[in-house]
């Protein structure tokens, strides 16, 4: 018997690999991202199921709003013209899908191996996770607080090199 | 429970004794009452659009000495429907190599991401949607859907200039998100809380007192994110032919209409919300539907003066307008967000006077220095800008490298 | 009540088409895609993890806001290198950046 | 036990299905009389000359990535704004050290010239 959630899982999981099943074998590439939007959205409601309402919230906000958006930005950048011509997938491409569906089944025989495989009460409350602890223990000084700043630090690092990478040298000159 | 005193409350409490009466699951129940709050909401939220427009084409017809529309019924108040009988009647033009998709899903997403803000108000202090913890965040996501929604309506369309704007447009979304989220920060430190719920219950003071440069902040770049006058550059007649929507007509392009006064009108409603108290004031406990009558008139007023501006500003040029956000709100956001926190500590919420003061005096301080410095740029731009040029002989220019 | 398995398999699988689109895909953006869906999977296992074995600590949500930063950084870095390569070499096709052969 | 995602969930699709639903009327009751010269891409009275898809310029990319970095900031600076009230001076101190780092690259980048339009 499956109750509904369930169904809302199988669904939901179903619409997202199928999305990203075409963000890989999309011709187009700005289709491309956009199913990867559509993806991204399944992980977001996966989120939702975890008991986690911050990071799915975080992950339309981040992924679909910027980083999603950052994508279809350099798809438009970088095109000559509308149709992406040619294969999109190199000539060899059954050899990944060998190796991919190698791995698939090695995972999921490694993890049948785990006791707590079948696992089905969760530990987390109905309230979904308490963010005012997170953000304490990002602070706290025997807590997190040491990734908290590094990664500021990486963003940092991140938005001085891609500015240095993108501007264009030559026209700053003049 | 009486009629009076909570009318809402009263009526979802009679309706789901009335379902559980016909022996429904209590499950059921639930969803069902689910289904209805939530398409009771949406379709209010819809036809006010329609009381909308026409309120702002006769408000923008008064301040600019006209009479706006004034022949349908009294006040011309039926002119709104008359224009959606036409809209509805009028063909739907799908331009040559439009991706279907794209081009019609992009006006349901730009609706629908409007109206899906409306899950999270708080009406009054017992009427809520849902009381999402994570409720400030959602707002912003939700704005990150609206997005989506233009770059699927300026790729779809096939049209050089739809693309061009929906560019423009993407990049002054984005970049209004970034002081919109730092300036919401400061309401959440406040708070303990991001449920927009207990940030209404939070603001015994307003948080416009206790945060005036951050609601400023606020009010701007929400301005910005609806994209009216001064920041209608994506829309811009004479730039941009239109802006993304110039392919699409009938009733899609409607939508595009419908989403922006809607928007127009919630982010009004978030104003009043977040900084003006929300459903707060006298008696507003005791009978919730006067809590609900305060909230529509500080949303009323709110909206008033967006539509003030409207009538009344210039639009930005699109390099002014970047430059007023990454240059000026994005920095003063940043050290807004730092004076606060350290202010906060300093002077604890239990002092509630002190602290109040003390908020008003470091607004006041950094907003005076950030006028300051801005004067100086502008003032020295100003004399670049007005430069003597010579008009009637042309000079060569001297030659920049003369290595090569 | 959804098992953890369940959680765990789709991961399993998200991973492995993101995958796929690394090695396969010829254009340098979709393998980016790519790596996008990878890490994705990679932060429904750590709240799968998180939601059923650890839901009082805060390890798992910290390392999960840690894949926002990384993926973020990559991306940025990322695009940005190939929209540079993209301004000398006017491609973004992996198989036709063969700087190294000389 | 997931009630307000299953609100959230309704109203999603509820907001989504009103304005299709009101497109779909549209089309039913609006003629359909397409032709060759109505369906074309209008460009200024002119002929479409070349593809629709132009160059755009490297700055709508930067701007795009200042703001994912600024997205992913508020991962980390929200949490701790709500934490704000339950945690000490030095925990603010740690916050600022954060912001800090953040407008130093803000300020590369306008030094750079990267924030300028044109």
């Amino acid at each position: 018997m499956i109750t509904g959630l369930q169904a809302f899982f199988l669904v939901n999981a179903l619409i997202t690999l199928f999305a990203a099943v075409k963000v890989v074998s999309s011709r187009k590439l700005v289709h491309a991202a956009l199913w990867l939007v559509l993806a991204l959205m399944g992980v977001a409601a996966t989120f939702a199921m975890l008991g986690s309402r911050f990071f799915s919230v975080i992950q339309v906000f981040v992924y679909i709003g910027a980083i999603a958006t950052l994508i279809i930005v350099a798809v438009m950048l970088t095109r000559n013209s509308m149709e992406d011509v040619g294969p999109q997938v190199n000539r060899g491409w059954w050899l990944p899908l060998v190796v991919v569906v190698l791995l698939f089944v090695g995972l999921v025989v490694v993890l049948s191996g785990w006791g707590d495989f079948g696992l089905s009460t969760r530990t987390v409350g109905a309230e979904g996770e308490n963010v005012m602890e997170l953000g304490k223990a990002l602070v706290d000084p025997n807590g997190f607080v040491l990734p908290f700043e590094i990664a500021s630090a990486l963003l940092l690092g991140a938005m001085v090199a891609a500015i240095y990478l993108a501007t264009d040298r030559k026209e700053g000159k003049r | 429970m009486s009629f009076w005193i909570d009318p809402i409350n009263f009526v979802i409490a009679w309706l789901k004794g009335l379902l559980e009466s016909w022996g429904l699951q209590p499950g059921l129940v639930t969803f069902v009452m689910y289904l209805i709050g939530a398409f009771v909401t949406t379709l209010l939220a819809m036809l006010l659009v329609v009381f909308l427009i026409w309120l702002e084409r006769k408000l923008i017809g008064r301040v600019q000495d006209r009479l706006g529309p004034n022949r349908l019924g009294p006040w011309g108040i039926f002119q709104t429907f008359a224009d959606m009988l036409k809209i509805f009647t009028k063909e739907h033009i799908t331009p040559d190599g439009a991706d279907g998709v794209a081009y019609n899903l992009a006006p349901v997403i730009s609706v629908g991401a409007v109206l899906m803000v409306w899950a999270v108000i708080p009406f009054t202090a017992t009427v809520v949607g849902v009381d999402f913890n994570a409720g400030v965040l959602y707002l912003m996501a939700v704005g990150a859907l609206g997005e989506m929604g233009v770059i699927l309506a300026g790729w779809g369309s096939n049209n050089k200039y739809a693309m061009l704007a929906a560019f423009r447009a993407v990049a002054q979304l984005i970049s209004y998100e970034v002081p919109m989220v730092l300036a919401l920060m400061i309401p959440v430190m406040f708070t303990g809380s991001m449920s927009l719920q207990a940030l209404v219950k939070e603001q015994d003071i307003w948080f416009i007192f206790l945060a005036p440069v951050a609601a400023l902040i606020f009010f701007i770049s929400s301005i910005a994110e609806v994209g009216r006058t001064p920041f209608d550059l994506v829309e811009s007649e004479s730039e941009l032919v239109s802006g993304f929507n110039i392919e699409y007509s009938g009733l899609k392009f409607g939508m595009f209409y419908v989403a922006d006064f809607l928007h127009a009108f919630t982010i009004s409603l978030l104003f009043a919300a977040l900084y003006l108290g929300g459903w707060r004031g006298p008696g507003a406990e005791q009978y919730p539907m006067l809590g609900f009558v305060y909230f529509a008139l500080k949303t009323a007023v709110v909206y008033f003066i967006g539509i003030l501006m409207r009538a009344s500003l210039p639009r930005f040029r699109i390099d002014q307008m970047m430059d007023l956000n990454w240059k000026y709100l994005t920095p003063l956001a940043l050290v807004l967000v730092a004076a606060t926190a350290v202010a906060g500590k300093i002077v604890p919420a239990e002092m509630a006077g002190l602290r109040l003061v003390v908020m008003l005096a470091l607004n006041g301080i950094i907003f005076a220095a950030a006028d300051r410095l801005m004067t100086r740029r502008r003032s020295a731009r100003r004399q670049v800008a007005q430069a003597p040029r010579p008009v009637a002989h042309y000079v060569q220019p001297a030659p920049t490298d003369p290595g090569d | 009540m959804i098992p953890i398995s369940w959680f765990l398999i789709f991961s399993a699988a998200l991973f492995c088409i993101g995958l796929f689109g690394v090695l396969a895909r010829k254009n340098t953006i979709g393998m980016l895609m790519g790596v996008e869906l990878m890490l994705n999977a990679v932060n429904i296992n750590l709240l799968a993890f998180w939601a059923y074995r650890y839901a009082g600590q805060m390890n798992g949500l910290v390392f999960v806001a840690i894949v926002f930063a990384a993926a973020a950084a990559e991306a940025a870095v990322g695009l940005a290198l190939i929209i540079s390569v993209y301004r000398r070499r006017t491609t973004v096709m992996a198989d036709e950046l063969n700087l190294m052969k000389g | 036990m997931l009630d307000d995602w299953l609100y959230l969930g309704i109203f999603t699709v509820i907001s989504l299905f009103l304005p299709a639903a009101a497109i779909t009327i549209a089309a039913l009751l609006s003629p359909k009389k397409p032709d060759p010269l109505k369906t074309s891409i209008y460009e200024c009275g002119m002929e479409t000359v070349g593809e629709t898809w132009i160059q755009f310029k490297p700055q709508y990319y930067v701007y795009a990535l200042v703001y994912l970095v600024f997205d992913v900031e508020t991962i980390f600076l929200y949490p701790w704004a709500v934490a704000y009230n339950q945690v000490g001076l030095f925990a603010v101190v740690e916050a600022l050290l954060f912001i800090a780092i953040l407008l130093g690259g803000l300020l590369y980048a306008w030094r750079k010239g990267a924030l300028e339009w044109a």
